[in-house]
């Protein structure tokens, strides 16, 4: 019971801030938006169990966010930007498709429920270990190429940001 | 008050999913719309939780942790393009940026 | 013993032997890129890098010999439990990946100097994203082909706006990444919810998961759907496209080169996987799906080419088109299918390279080089490059005894084979629009007047490589058994 | 000798000629440096002088061995020829067939029985006495008119080509009458119809020379069309196409008349619709009078002598399918008296000397093919034969007169001519007495006997007979009123021509000569069966020519009072025919105009030709509204302004609805194919918007449709 | 030699080109001279085919075979039959006279020029000795590019837009074609177990009518663009009148050959279900006639002397696929013979046409007239031109439209009804055009200079004149030769069709058997009740000097 009032109230959280940061005129309300979004999101990876994950949120994403909202500072004239359109003149074609393709996800849940089933009912495997502790198991033995890959994935990131920032190289 | 299953976390995370892809659609600001970019990822990653919660194993939160480091390369490297394009073109504005088209 | 060994035993590293090379090589460019004045006295020698690659290449290329000598009994070498799995087909194109590498690293100094932004982490990027490529060609867990694609995809956002202080690179690459981004979110949502049918990112259980739903299982589909929406967007496939024709136009042409080479031929090995591997069992939902993707792909590609002036933005448009000619060798998917997608992406890179060379030669101090009119009269400014570009359009329109023709008849062949006679009918009929447009070149290199004097741009890579692109494009379609042979060991066991 | 064996090579010595003449003829005869001519008001200077086209050039020496070479190419064929008459009449079958290869040596194919044949012509020569009749008219008149021309072209610039052209008819000609088959005859039936057209055309200068060639090909490319298919339906049903062959085929019993065999009468039909083409029948005989626009001796050897009459040879080969098909043989019968009486009114008012003796030989081979109808065979061939010489003849004499008129042929401007140039005036005479029908020269006899074959044979009728007897008068009277108007009377000379009026050369009236001795004796071969007192030796022609035509003869039985009183009335027409002329245009010059006068709309439709050719021009060729002119110039303006002469109006209407339906329709799908697909291009390529946004929202249609496949499925 | 000798012809062109690219681009005369000697080389290499052709044998002569893709069933496979003889022969000839006609035509890019002709010698060459259909394919395709640029850059003024329109419209047909022999590929596959694009293995093949009727429609639509038959033929003014002297007449005399020799070497054999199938036929046959007669009206009506032959072409053409689709022996004998018959007529024609352009440098007819009197010998020869192409007899026309109209007759005689009426509209036609460009006077001053055809220009009439002489007078040889490979195709479409009885009588004496051309015994089947005609009692005597015909 705890669960589902836990659950819907991070539900409104994730969707309210989803919404505002797509809604707000001003691109730092937007990213605060998003914050308060993401922090929902932590909330459900800890109704499911997953705290690693929720620690990783908080501290990495969110904190990778207050980057972005740096470089919106950074970048943009507040006052220019709360002065332009907000939204593009596809706004509303957008939306119907948009519309569209939720009713028809809808659909596809409403259809296609029966397919998790086998996933509610799987035999429960008994966590032995901690969350974080079987994450750094499986992430070191099964994932380890991914993770490895993920290294490299970062330094370029790293190198392409700085080429494309830094106005001499 | 139903139980919260798997479907419910679907049906959030296409609902987040959605509310991402407005944003991306809609929004001039291409901060913004990075950030909508971000949403979408956080609902692939309500997704994955989920789903790893059902199945009883970590295969899942293991693939959002490398969901959120793509995230947040995808971020950096944006960033930093937006700002060369910012340098040589002084907006940010995603239907300002047509000079190749047809 | 070691105590990793459990995980990392020998056969895991044979598996990526070649990723490493690569890797370690574009790090090491890093740093004697970091180094340049103290190593190779300065800037103006930093072509030197060149060779790096060039090294890096060679022992990629021994270590893909290595696992080909190392391959077992059943044709494969799997290692990090299942995650990568090098077989024929990964081996068959990560040649091709080296093919367009080295091509590209030779020809590219020239151009970025030029162009004024010759640094050494564009060579760093080329590895890097080469070694995304090899776990898009060989990845079989969900996890690992998803961020080799990241990985592949972010060198190329960068790549493509290289030349910072170009406007149009500057938006190529804005729109690239947005869209990439948008579209990987969908890609790895329908990874999400195949992962959440399965319990699995393994590709192999994931396989046998869905194999045991009805093909019409409507999760499946969404899967299906999602995925195929983010892959079919890095094929450029209508109507994922879009970004194509910008990307390629405001990039920088060598880059370009290697996008529509390289990171196609990727990204059409990682479709080739994800739909003969997981998704095969659900073949009757998809096939029509990609058949009217592959249909609107041709005719986007080939119609919108055929207003095009620039010719940058015509190749765009053209590599669009032959994307949907891939797809129908997948939308065919017997073994003549998945031949002639291979088939089709080897003669695909010798000719689309070598178009995308001659352009590289059109860039001078100056002058852009993109324009049908730039082109003009180039039979008489060199007919060297007028005669290698007309092989290379007649090729890319198929026309024998080229190359391109023989990617298309085995597309063909395929589609006959499987009876989709109206595909292979609509697949012939755009031959010859294809043919409008690229004679629309032919016709201003070899009737039209030059309009300006300056003599091409050239390098030793340069030539090197518009001869062995033209040799290959030519070879191949005079003599294709060995390479027919080559391509056939790419079967998907 | 065994000129039996060497009958290949009579067509060969004047293609020889011809060869040589086409080939080195001009190093002979070197043409003046200034022989171009120019249209008026175009030339850079008076050094081309307009009246270019009249140029005379005086020969070189050289000339004079053309004037050996080819005269004497065809006295060689002729001597040939008459060496194989010579020996063919002393074979027992008179028949002689020399077969050298195979021509066309195709495959086998099904015969309408389905039976399999080969179809395969040979190159071979068949000699039979129908076929020396015709070689030795052929090369003896061809080479008396040879002869003339060597006098009469003398002045011409391009001697050696008008010669080579000449040559290559007799070599034409010969093959058309000697071939053992009805496709090698084909190839001499077009081959004269080319030097027809050459020679026709010689003076291409003049746009209605070149005009008149042309229509004359291309009619008779139209009569060729019903030959062709007649040939193919022959090997169809007959699986050969060898006369030999043919004729025993159609002889054997196997084509009762009485089973009326619908398929052999088409053949028939389409044979001699060929023959209308070649020899001027109705409906096709419109060339003919134009092609007087070629040099006289053309107009005498080609279209009076030989080749007009290749279309009675033609049927008269084919006697053995005429046979069997009655119904052919009426249409053959009633469109030769139809044109026969037809062409002689046209006669009876014109006034040009060749356009008098043009529709009389339409005329006279309208007789012919009357014969021919009613199944008398020999006798039409025997009007072939005295025709050739008397219309040579005639034809040759007008020549004469024109070249004593410095180039006049209106006979309104002639008159009184005979003190001035006797000889001509004398032979013509003779000819004209000849066709004129008068016993003792040979129009009469020919003549009398179809007369009596229209009227006698089972196939023949009173119509038929009465038609004959009509134009007989009819031909008396124009061919009379064409000497009065010529040679007596008073002289209309112009002036300024009057004083070169002279007599021909002897090169030129010699064959005059000879001509005129032939239309006196060459009617004594084939006296009427009832002049039994002259004998056998005086019907040789019948009995030479008795094994061709099996059933030739057969008349039915009439008490000989009949044919007594007959000929004696064809007599008296001619005469009357005679007198009349005689006393209208000698005697009171004035009453033709009076009754032309009072006729004005008879005259004037029979002075324009019954206003055929406006009509073909109506029909075929655009002269629209503009047929009607009633002066001669003006119809010549027609044909001019008609474009595609003979071709013709529907077919020019035709094809410019094709024209345009290939600009339009068929072209125009091609390029509204092209211009669809490039019109498709700009949406393709619009649809790049350049808006980052816009392609996201085309991505997420994408998934959109994906997805909505899926529900809509 | 014998063993190479087709792949000498092949590729003595190809040599030619090699040598050619290290020849200096600026020593036009060197250029041109090697161009020449190699055309000549690559006719004179042809002529040893002529002598060592048997024709008697059945099947193909000189072949040669290698394995090229053998992962595909691909094979260098050539050979060469009666019919690929005469086309082969055509093309070397018109190789040279092609190449020898340009020699004053061409200034600009001469070396550019020459090595695409001898490109296209070699392509031309080799779709008519390749039994292999891919081998074919590729040949096919590779005469395009060649063609492309003569027209495209040695052209008239509007030679972009005719050039491309070539290319996009025999291209379009010939993939379509393409995927017909894919589907003959794959069903070889499926009843024979090995993949082989070996014509003579895929006439192994028994393919349902449906199939083969679709693949048919396939390959009617690669040939008949090639041909063109009507409504495809629209290409082809445009192309004549833009392309260069030497293009047009390689274009006519060849290349059109190319999609008649498809439909002989292929369409009927390989398909004989849907080849005698009447549904097809028929269309095929009125479309052939619609071709005779509407090309000949077109030309009627053009102001351009070079589309004007160019129109003719299709109605010739028409004659030729009419005979095709006659579907027997005569008619399909006298398609090949008129193929040839059309390359050498409306070669000349063509070659008259650049003669002249290069003095004037117009085409429209009304600029002429009266030409005859300035140059007597161009007058003749075009005289001599024309009635070739209007099928004189005792020139070569007349033998092949005769035996094509046979042939028709045979089939349906309405069919023959109405092409024969082309004969009439292509008499009218060409004297018109005589008329209006060579007699009456010269209206144009521009005229007067004219110069008369040079030795040169004379030399590359001579040969052809001979040639239309010769098959005029004497084509036994010809039919000969087509005698083994024409029975074979018959023989394929329409089994026992030489069984039916032989007819008795008149020809028994020349009556030859029809399958090997030997004399048959007399087969005098005396009291056929069937027939309407049976043997004379007593033949009339002949005299034969030779005694009949062997």
């Amino acid at each position: 019971m705890l669960d589902t009032v836990l659950f819907y109230s991070f539900a409104v959280l994730v969707l309210g801030g989803g919404i505002l940061t797509i809604t707000r005129r001003n691109a730092v309300h937007s990213a605060i938006s998003l914050i308060v979004s993401l922090l929902g999101v932590a909330g459900l990876y800890l109704l499911q169990a997953a705290e690693f994950l929720f620690a990783v949120q908080i501290v990495l994403y969110v904190g990778g966010i207050m980057v972005l909202f740096l470089f919106v500072i950074m970048l943009v004239n507040l006052d220019d930007a709360a002065k332009v359109r907000e939204y593009n003149r596809q706004w509303i074609v957008a939306l119907v498709a948009v519309a569209a393709v939720g009713a028809e996800l809808g659909y596809f849940f409403h259809r296609g429920a029966a397919s998790f089933h086998i996933a509610e009912t799987a035999a429960a495997v008994p966590v032995a270990v901690g969350n974080t502790e079987a994450l750094a198991d499986s992430l070191f033995s099964e994932y380890l190429l991914p993770f490895e890959i993920a290294s490299l994935v970062l330094l370029v990131a790293v190198v392409g940001s700085v080429i494309m920032a830094k106005k001499r190289i | 008050m139903h139980p919260v299953t798997t479907v419910h976390y679907l049906a959030l995370s296409a609902a987040l999913l959605l509310i991402g892809t407005v944003g991306v659609l809609t929004r001039r600001n291409i901060v913004v719309i990075l950030m909508s970019i971000e949403l979408i990822l956080n609902a692939v990653n309500i997704n994955l939780i989920a789903f790893s919660h059902a199945w009883h194993n970590v295969g899942g939160q293991v693939f959002a942790i490398f969901v959120i480091t793509d995230a947040v390369a995808e971020a950096a490297v944006g960033l930093g393009i937006l700002i060369a394009l910012f340098r040589n073109k002084e907006t940010v504005q995603a239907d300002e940026i047509d000079l190749l088209k047809w | 013993m070691n105590p990793f060994s459990q995980f990392f035993t020998s056969t895991d590293y044979l598996t990526i032997i070649p990723a490493v090379q690569l890797a370690l090589f574009g790090c090491a460019i890093l740093l004697f890129d970091a180094f340049e004045d103290f190593l190779f006295g300065g800037p103006q020698h930093r072509k030197r890098l060149v060779f790096g690659v060039l090294a890096a290449e060679v022992f990629a290329g021994m270590g893909l010999v290595k696992q080909q000598m190392h391959l077992g009994p059943d044709g494969l070498i799997s290692g990090f439990g299942g995650s990568v799995t090098v077989d024929g087909f990964g081996i068959f194109f990560n040649w091709i990946f080296i093919v367009a590498a080295v091509i590209v690293a030779v020809v590219s100094y020239k151009y970025l100097e030029i162009a004024g932004e010759h640094h050494g982490e564009y060579y760093s990027l080329v590895l890097f994203a080469q070694s995304g490529m090899y776990f898009l060609a060989t990845g079989t867990d969900l996890v690992t082909l998803f961020i080799g694609l990241e990985l592949m995809a972010l060198c190329f956002y960068v790549m493509v706006g290289f030349l910072r202080t170009d406007k149009r690179s500057n938006e190529a690459a804005m729109k690239y990444l947005l869209l990439g981004a948008f579209s990987t979110g969908l890609l790895v949502y329908g990874f999400s919810v195949m992962y959440g049918l399965a319990g699995s990112t393994k590709l192999a259980i994931i396989a046998n998961r869905l194999a045991a739903l009805p093909a019409w299982d409507p999760i499946v589909f969404l899967a299906m759907a999602t995925t195929a929406a983010g892959l079919l967007f890095k094929i450029s496939a209508a109507p994922f496209h879009m970004w194509a024709p910008d990307a390629y136009e405001g990039a920088p042409t060598s880059v370009t080169a290697y996008l529509s080479v390289a990171s196609k031929a990727a990204s059409i090995a990682f479709l080739v996987r994800i739909f003969m591997g997981p998704l095969a069992a659900s073949r009757a939902a998809w096939e029509p799906v990609l058949a009217v993707v592959a249909v609107a792909t041709l005719t986007i590609g080939n119609l919108a080419a055929i207003n095009q002036t620039n010719i940058k933005r015509l190749l765009a448009y053209s590599s669009i088109s032959h994307a949907g000619y891939m797809l129908l060798g997948l939308v065919a998917g017997n073994e003549t299918g998945i031949t002639g997608i291979a088939v089709y992406v080897m003669v695909y890179t010798f000719m689309n390279l070598g178009a995308f060379l001659v352009l590289i030669s059109l860039r001078r101090k100056n002058i852009i080089g993109e324009d049908l009119d730039d082109i003009a009269g180039l039979m008489h400014k060199s007919p060297g490059h007028a005669v290698l570009m007309l092989i290379f359009l007649l090729s890319l329109a198929g026309i024998p005894p080229t190359a391109g023709f023989l990617g298309k008849y085995y597309i063909f062949l395929a589609l006959i084979q499987t009876g989709h006679y109206a595909l292979a009918v609509i697949a012939t009929l755009y031959v010859a629009v294809a043919i409008y447009y690229y004679f629309k070149i032919v016709r201003s290199m070899f009737a039209g007047e030059e309009t300006e004097k300056a003599p091409l741009a050239t390098s030793l890579g340069l030539r090197l490589a518009l001869g062995a692109t033209g040799f290959f494009t030519l070879a191949i379609g005079i003599y294709p058994e060995p390479f027919l042979r080559l391509a056939q060991t790419s079967l998907l066991r | 000798m065994n000129f039996l064996d060497l009958i290949w090579l009579i067509p060969l010595f004047p293609l020889a000629g011809a060869v040589l003449m086409l080939l080195v003829g001009k190093l002979l005869d070197p043409q003046p440096p200034s022989d171009v001519a120019v249209a008026p008001g175009v030339g850079q200077s008076g050094a081309c002088a307009p009246h270019a086209n009249h140029a005379h050039h005086h020969p070189g020496p050289l000339q004079n061995l053309i004037r050996l070479i080819c005269p004497g190419m065809v006295l060689v064929s002729f001597i040939f020829s008459a060496g194989a008459v010579w020996q063919l009449a002393h074979l027992p079958n008179r028949l002689h067939q020399v077969i050298q290869f195979t021509w066309i040596a195709a495959m086998p194919f099904h015969m309408a029985n389905g039976h399999i044949a080969t179809f395969q012509v040979d190159w071979g020569f068949l000699l039979d006495p129908l076929s020396s009749v015709m070689i030795l008219v052929v090369t003896g008149v061809g080479f008396l008119i040879h002869v003339y021309a060597t006098g009469y072209m003398a002045h011409d610039n391009g001697f050696y080509r008008f010669f080579g052209y000449f040559n290559l008819f007799i070599f034409f000609m010969l093959m058309l009458v000697l071939a053992n088959n009805y496709t090698l005859l084909f190839v001499g039936w077009e081959g004269v119809g080319l030097c027809s057209y050459l020679l026709i055309g010689f003076y291409f200068h003049k746009k209605s020379a070149a005009d008149a060639g042309k229509k004359a090909f291309i009619v008779n490319r139209v009569g060729d069309a019903g030959f062709v298919l007649g040939m193919l339906l022959m090997l169809s049903v007959l699986g050969t196409v060898r006369f030999t062959d043919v004729n025993a085929a159609l002889r054997s019993g196997q084509f009762p008349v009485e089973a009326g065999y619908g398929v052999l009468t088409a053949m028939a039909l389409l044979m001699f619709f060929g023959a209308t083409g070649k020899s001027a029948q109705v409906p096709l005989y419109v060339w003919l009078p134009d092609a007087m626009e070629g040099p006289t001796p053309v107009s005498a050897l080609i279209h009076a002598a030989t080749m007009v009459t290749a279309g009675v040879y033609m049927v008269a080969r084919s006697s053995a399918l005429f046979e069997l098909t009655p119904v052919a043989g009426m249409w053959v019968a009633g469109i030769g008296a139809f044109t026969a009486i037809f062409a002689a009114t046209i006669a009876l008012v014109q006034n040009d000397i060749k356009r008098v003796l043009a529709y009389s030989t339409v005329s006279q081979l309208g007789y012919m093919f009357l014969a021919l109808g009613v199944g008398a065979y020999w006798v039409a061939i025997f009007h072939l034969f005295t025709h050739a010489f008397f219309k040579a003849l005639l034809f040759l004499g007008s020549g004469s007169v024109i070249h004593a008129m410095s180039g006049e042929q209106d006979m309104r401007y002639m008159g009184a001519l005979k003190k001035k140039i006797p000889v001509t005036h004398w032979t013509m005479w003779v000819g004209s007495v000849a066709i004129a029908g008068i016993p003792g020269l040979a129009g009469f006899f020919s003549k009398d006997e179809i007369l009596w074959q229209a009227f006698s044979s089972p196939k023949g009728s009173t119509v038929l007979w009465l038609v004959g007897i009509v134009t007989a008068a009819m031909t008396a009277f124009y061919m009379w009123r064409l000497m009065n108007m010529t040679f007596y009377g008073q002289s209309r000379v112009k002036p300024e021509v009057a004083a070169h009026v002279h007599e021909s050369p002897a090169v030129m009236t010699w064959p005059l000569i000879a001509l005129a001795a032939g239309s006196v004796l060459g009617g004594w071969l084939g006296v009427p069966k009832l002049w039994t007192i002259f004998g056998g030796a005086f019907r040789l022609f019948p009995r030479w020519l008795a094994p061709m035509f099996a059933l030739a003869g057969s008349e039915t039985e009439h008490p000989a009072s009949t044919e007594w009183s007959l000929m004696i009335l064809s007599v008296a027409v001619a005469a009357g025919g005679i007198s009349l002329a005689y006393y209208l245009y000698s005697k009171r010059a004035d009453i033709p105009d009076r009754i032309l006068a009072r006729f004005r709309p008879l005259h004037t439709v029979l002075y324009n030709k019954w206003y055929v050719d406006e009509i073909y021009d109506f029909l075929f060729v655009n002269g629209l509204g503009k047929g009607g002119g009633s002066a001669m110039a003006e119809f010549d303006r027609t044909i001019v302004d008609g474009g595609v002469n003979g071709a013709g109006w529907l077919t020019r209407t035709s094809a410019t609805l094709s024209m345009w339906w290939d600009t339009w329709i068929v072209d125009g799908a091609v390029r509204f194919t092209s211009f669809s697909v490039k019109l498709l291009s700009y949406p393709a390529c619009l649809l790049e918007s350049g808006r980052v946004q816009t392609y996201a929202l085309f991505m997420l249609v994408g998934l959109l449709a994906f997805l909505g496949y899926y529900v809509a499925r | 030699m014998d063993q190479h000798i087709l792949s000498i012809v092949l590729l003595t062109p190809l040599a030619g080109l090699a040598v050619l690219l290290f020849l200096p681009a600026s020593n036009r005369g060197l250029i041109r001279i090697w161009a020449n000697l190699t055309s000549l080389a690559g006719f004179l290499i042809s002529l040893p085919l002529v002598f060592r052709f048997d024709k008697n044998l059945a099947g193909f002569q000189f072949e040669e075979h290698f394995d090229w893709i053998p992962s595909l069933g691909v094979h260098y496979h050539l050979g060469m039959d009666g019919i690929s003889l005469l086309l082969v022969m055509l093309t070397t000839l018109m190789g040279f006279i092609a190449t020898l006609c340009s020699w004053s035509a061409v200034e600009d890019r001469v070396k550019g020029y020459y090595a695409m002709f001898m490109l296209l010698q070699t392509g031309m060459i080799g779709v008519f000795i390749s039994l292999d259909f891919f081998l074919f394919y590729v040949f096919w395709e590779l005469v395009l590019v060649p063609m492309y640029f003569i027209i495209g850059i040695w052209g008239g003024p509007r030679k972009l837009y005719a050039a491309i329109k070539f290319f996009l419209y025999t291209l379009a047909g010939s993939v379509l074609m393409l995927l017909g022999i894919l589907t003959l590929y794959f069903q070889h596959y499926a009843q024979f177990g090995f993949y082989t694009f070996e014509i003579s293995e895929l006439m192994k093949l028994n393919l349902p009518l449906h199939m083969q009727q679709w693949v048919f429609w396939a390959f009617f639509l690669g040939f008949a663009i090639k041909v063109p038959m009507f409504p495809f033929h629209t290409w082809l003014p445009d192309a004549h009148v833009e392309a260069p002297t030497a293009g047009s007449v390689i274009l006519a005399a060849v290349l059109l050959k190319m999609g008649t020799y498809g439909f002989l070497r292929f369409s009927l054999p390989l398909l004989p279900g849907a080849s005698i199938d009447q549904t097809i036929v028929q269309i095929l046959a009125v479309l052939s006639i619609i071709g005779i007669v509407y090309g000949a009206l077109v030309s009627l009506m053009q102001q351009d002397w070079k589309k004007l032959v160019a129109y003719s072409s299709v109605s010739h053409l028409g004659f030729c696929t009419l005979g095709i689709f006659s579907l027997n022996p005569n008619g399909i004998a006298g398609s090949v013979l008129q193929q040839i018959n059309h390359g050498i007529s409306t070669g000349m024609l063509f070659l008259v046409i650049g003669v002249i352009y290069e003095r004037r440098h117009t085409r429209e007819i009304k600029e002429y007239g009266g030409l005859a009197h300035v140059m007597p010998r161009f007058a003749t020869i075009f005289a001599i031109a024309m009635f070739s192409s209007a099928g004189l007899p005792l020139l070569n026309g007349f033998v092949g439209e005769f035996t094509i109209l046979q042939g028709a007759f045979e089939a349906n005689r309405i069919w023959a009804a109405f092409a024969v009426t082309g004969v009439i509209f292509g008499a009218a036609y060409l004297l018109w055009l005589y008329q209006r460009t060579m007699l009456g006077q010269i209206t144009n001053a521009k005229n007067l200079g004219l110069r008369d055809l040079n030795l040169r220009e004379v030399a590359l009439f001579l040969p052809l004149i001979a040639w239309a002489i010769w098959i005029g007078v004497y084509p036994k040889p010809y039919f000969d030769v087509l005698r083994q490979p024409v029975t074979q195709i018959v023989e394929r479409v329409r089994p026992g069709y030489f069984d039916a009885p032989q007819q008795a009588g008149w020809q028994a004496k020349s009556a030859s058997d029809p399958k090997t051309g030997a004399p048959a015994p007399l087969a005098r089947k005396v009291g056929q009740s069937l027939s309407p005609v049976s043997p004379p009692a007593a033949p009339p005597a002949i005299l034969a000097r030779n005694g009949g015909v062997r």
